[in-house]
């Protein structure tokens, strides 16, 4: 039999099925849904909208500063703006987050400064903020890693008798990572207080979903014992009221919740990636029928929430963003060659300290050849 | 002053840190109830409870990679591996995210954790259950890595690694988990990253760490009936590694002879002899010898007499490098 | 919140639910189940009386043989004999399976001499037959990973167009590995040929089956797209009809099965181990009463299936077996020192080479010591 | 004669393994349409199907025991994994099940799986693309580890290493892979494990591989302005160490410099001193000299250039060597 016999359930239409939490449609239209009633004033919509069009203008700047050379890559969440700030926006402050390396949007809620996030895709840095002044940990790579350190956080949080919760962001791709599982096992037998928030996007740079699980993603959760969801990851009000109210019963000691947050990469995988080469266009113009920021513009409108004015101020004020985003990323200085000996250990080494003084005198030593 | 196995000491040495410090958690397989498939974390579960001894799922990444998340929180975390050979699942834990986020993170966060493993061979186990993986770890940047010879050492060191704020992977001599020593548990101890000469001498420097330090001073006092004073030096910190100690006693023997149970290829033994050979160049009289596991797997046990470096190796070293 | 207080769902006494496959019930009395009909002869069943007899005799013997210091260590499958038989009969010839390291019993059914299964725990060797010669791989004591080791075979055998299937055996503990996990994804995604056979003998050395999971164990396979089925361990019936028929099911293109062999572990995780340190004796009583073994002479006496004749032959061959495998394990002979150096590579290294020839002048220098 | 990069001269060489056994397959992530992130592979899903090219699940311990198990049943995986940094969850396949099996089985069970390692720095990358894990691997009985350095070496090595029927460790030298030659796809090629010097001279031995060998050409060139003449040798195999021509060498020029971008401690640079200083004692008129990176995690990559070892520090260890 060959591979391409294998019958391999497609992941159904988000637009279709009851399986789906929706809040407002692709049209702008505001729906109900049972379980996740969502009361929310037209302030607080226009205050997701300004983060959905700040957020995603900061990602376009920053796609262009690696184009032109200020960055040597950049991770665009294009497309996954709602899933990012609608659930980010349902954090309490003392609640932890662990992103991945494409959580722009959740940063812009948890108060990172988006400069801080070009630091490691420039290269000047591994990890700009501060993980506890933010409640926001830096950046993972190593696909799915992160998605323990929240687990064992979370048990912490457990142990402190705190009601914090926990929030852990990973892709479709990470969802294979025996990592992930084990987080999921831990998870439920302890009956941590965390969200498992995974973004579905369709893709793992150039591998469809299909790649990864041959059933819906969200239904991996039953497997472990704790609830699963899927969310319209293009609906600001749904990832808002479903990721609420799993951090809610997170609080409440009810354990873990899965959230997969239906979505689509609407860019390349990262500035180095060249999608052309593995999928159609076709799906992304499908997908731009969902975009997660008109909708929400079409609703406010249409429902009086909000008038040009408004419109207009914010797109001024994200161009004002970009404006401080570019001059401070130009402007980020290069980090002194002998910082690499630095934070390596808590109680530094008399070995690295030895390697230190002995390159910094190997860089004198080109000094005196200057004069 | 009480007498403690080494197993004791350590166990003592849990609870001493367990009182000392209510954010120190002991986390693994089987360390609750059972207390350790080796007793190490015995009765620890009955007096601190659950929350604070806790028996994981069975997965070693999951338990690494959630004492990060602990120690993000707060709190101290005590991993145990039950074998070396099951200390690779949790590799990437250790080597991407445990020994590499304080440098990631600018120093902001800090991760208190301690791995404990049993570790090497010598007690007729199946396979898996007598690796020496020390090396992996050693040339881990970001990790500190010691490895305890005896019960006060083990009582302190123990302690020790909890207290720091480094991440450290703390080596337990297996085989000799039964050996007793008088431990003063009032003592101010050395501190974690200093080697220590158990013996004096001025023929030949030989050093070992772990379950070898035994054999070294056994070889010591054998060759001294063929008239020849072995310097034995307990290395017990692997990472950073205590040159100055080797080198100060090189400078004075001239020859120097590395033992441990791990493969000879770059087994600790291969480090020591390039910066010992660097640093000391015109002083030694004859090259760095090791005396080691050979390049093969841990063989089955009825063959690990003749894997595991014994006294008449090293004495078999001692002469070569003599010779020379 | 302490874990104390967490709630954490006890797993349902195997005897009760619609859940359990059960065809025999430890009372010895034959009842039907609609989705495994079995339709199998006296003779038949005789057979794997015998089966389960004698390999329960190995166990009994090669434990008393670790008592007396023949062997370092012995993992006994006292308990756990009819879901071994049961699925290992369940193979045809060209099946393949992938043991952990208490699989005796698997190995007794793939025709691998009990002898055989010795050398490993007393040291003579690390795995004493081929694993293609027997179609049973050598045992793999890191927990989990053979069932990757498992599910990449399957993806060959797929590859060849081939029929067979192929089983991993793995045990409740191995459940939280990431490798397990991983190959649940593979498996689903690829439609492997495979069946995941878990024995759930409720202890991962000291550690309840409570600490891996806290909904039934065969559920885990929902998750990842595939059945999972629970069967009673200790009804050799039921584990060979069930086993058959996800043979089956993957030989016919239908993919993985997770069969959940629910049983318990009668004795202690090995010879090191003390089980008064973590369990009640009670537990154990009531586990007796559902021997794998009686219920099948139950139902074989009632049946007029067997009489006493037959039982006492059994007894004699099982007696015959123990002399023959006391007498070889004793005379298992050791390894020559210099075998260390064999077969670590296909193409031996100079290097190796001169660490062999190294060793051997050094042991030869003893040799002339000894004149 | 073509004109290969080294990328494409792997691209060749694998379309050439299997072309010749049926029985290779290429396993990883993004191996397929896209033609891996490197474009290795690119173009062979296409010509070889999917069954033959296998895109896998996002999991590294996943692609290599499925590896191994393929291999099992007669099959000749080559798994790509994506980046060095990206190796390490599948750490336990390889040194416990992979490096071993053959072993255990007593040689029933070969296990010729190949696994391509895009290795080191230099590329301006993010963290954990620029690691140079080679050691842990070179220190693992059962598995043997090479590194290409240029086009030709690529387009044969990586054939040699996918029909040799031992588990191969196969390393790219990821910032090199535009670099092109000129390769006779008909030629011979050296055996897969023996190293090959690549310039004579007479003052100095230079060791290098993988990326660093150009940097070691380099320094030769920048080295005859002043006067020495250093011998270059491209180590190209790691497991087993070709130690015969690096000796034959340092006997002499009496001094060795070896360069490498792995940090200093336990990297390939201690064993090649630990043994060529036990078998040249006498021969060397100057320690082993190393030129690696800094025993810290790779830096942010705008430190890159000041952390990778560069033609300055490798003459900088010449001078040193040269003024013993
Ligand atoms: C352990 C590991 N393996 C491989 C990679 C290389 N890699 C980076 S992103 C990526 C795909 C991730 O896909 P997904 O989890 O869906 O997240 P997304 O990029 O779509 O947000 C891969 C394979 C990695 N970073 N870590
Ligand atoms: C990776 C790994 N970690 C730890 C161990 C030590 N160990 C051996 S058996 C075992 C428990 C296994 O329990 P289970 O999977 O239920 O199998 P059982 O022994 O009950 O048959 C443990 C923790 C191991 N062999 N491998
Ligand atoms: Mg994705
Ligand atoms: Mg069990």
């Amino acid at each position: 039999m060959t591979l391409g016999e294998i019958g391999v359930a497609a992941p159904p239409d988000p637009t279709a099925g009851p399986d789906l939490v929706q809040l407002l449609t692709p049209e702008g239209e505001r729906v109900e849904h049972p379980d996740y009633p969502l009361d929310i004033s037209a302030e607080e919509v226009r205050d997701l909208y300004r983060d959905l069009v700040l957020v995603r203008r900061v990602d376009v700047e920053a796609t262009a500063l690696q184009r032109q050379g200020e960055l040597g890559i950049w991770a665009s969440l294009l497309g996954q703006e709602a899933a990012q700030v609608g659930s980010g926006r349902a954090l309490r402050p003392g609640d932890m987050a662990f992103p991945s390396y494409r959580e722009h949007g959740v940063a812009w809620c948890r108060g990172v400064d988006p400069l801080q996030l070009l630091g490691l895709y420039r290269g000047t840095d591994l990890g700009g903020w501060d993980p506890k002044e933010r409640n926001f940990n830096i950046y993972s790579i190593v696909i799915g890693s992160q998605t323990l350190h929240a687990t064992g956080y979370a048990m912490g949080v457990q142990r402190d008798g705190s009601e914090d919760a926990v929030i852990a962001y990973f892709g479709d791709g990470a969802s294979s990572q025996g990592d992930v599982n084990e987080a999921f096992v831990w998870a439920s037998v302890f009956n941590a207080p965390l969200v498992f928030f995974c973004q579905n996007n369709q893709w793992a740079i150039s591998e469809p979903i299909e790649k990864q699980t041959r059933i819906p993603l969200y239904q991996r959760a039953l497997g472990f014992g704790f609830p699963g969801v899927r969310v319209d990851g293009n609906d600001v009000l749904a990832c808002l009221a479903v990721t609420r109210s799993a951090l809610d019963a997170a609080r409440t000691g009810q354990g873990p919740t899965f959230i997969e947050a239906y979505t689509y990469r609407m860019g390349a995988h990262t500035t180095s990636d060249d999608p052309t080469r593995y999928r159609l266009a076709s799906e992304l113009e499908m997908w731009r029928l969902r975009d997660p920021i008109e909708r929400v513009k079409a609703y406010l409108s249409r429902s009086g929430g909000a008038d040009a004015g408004f419109f207009e101020a914010i797109e001024r004020e994200a161009d004002e963003l970009a404006v401080r985003l570019r001059r401070g990323c130009v402007e980020l200085p290069d980090p002194e060659p002998l910082s690499i000996f630095d934070e390596v250990y808590v109680e530094p080494t008399p070995h690295l300290e030895r390697q230190r003084t002995g390159f910094a005198s190997y860089l004198d030593s080109f000094e005196g050849a200057d004069h | 002053m009480a007498t403690f196995t080494i197993a004791k000491a350590l166990n003592e040495g849990l609870r001493r840190a367990m009182e000392d410090d209510p954010k120190v958690l002991i986390m693994g397989e089987d360390v609750g109830k059972l207390g350790g498939v080796f007793r190490v974390t015995d009765g620890l579960q009955k007096d601190f409870g659950e929350d604070r001894v806790i028996d994981t799922p069975l997965a070693e990444s999951g338990i690494v990679g959630t004492a990060i998340g602990l120690a993000m929180r707060g709190y101290r975390p005590v991993c145990e591996i039950q074998f070396d050979g099951f200390v690779y699942p949790a590799f990437d834990q250790i080597v991407s995210q445990l020994a590499k986020m304080h440098y990631r993170s600018k120093g902001r966060t800090r991760l208190p954790v301690t791995i404990r493993i049993p570790f090497g061979g010598g007690i007729g186990a199946v396979e898996h259950h007598s690796e020496s993986p020390e090396a992996y770890f050693a040339h881990t940047a970001g990790l500190k890595v010691v490895a305890c010879s005896n019960a006060v050492d083990a009582y302190h060191m123990i302690q020790q690694a909890i207290a720091a704020d480094d991440p450290v992977i703390f080596f337990e001599p297996k085989r000799r988990y039964w050996e007793k020593a008088e431990v003063d548990t009032g003592a101010t101890p050395d501190p974690l990253h200093q080697a220590r000469v158990l013996r004096a001498g001025t023929d030949v420097t030989v050093a070992a760490y772990g379950p070898m330090v035994r054999v070294a001073l056994d070889a010591a006092t054998a060759a001294e009936e063929d008239g020849h004073q072995l310097e034995v030096i307990d290395l017990r910190s692997l990472s950073p590694l205590d040159t100055g100690t080797v080198l100060e006693s090189v400078r004075r023997t001239g020859r120097l002879v590395v033992v441990h149970e791990a493969p000879s290829t770059l087994g600790m033994g291969a480090e020591l002899a390039a910066r010992v050979t660097e640093e000391a160049f015109y002083s030694l009289q004859a090259p760095v010898l090791r005396v080691t596991g050979f390049d093969t797997p841990y063989p089955s046990s009825r063959l690990e007499e003749d894997y595991l470096p014994d006294l008449d190796r090293v004495l078999d070293a001692v002469d070569r490098s003599l010779a020379f």
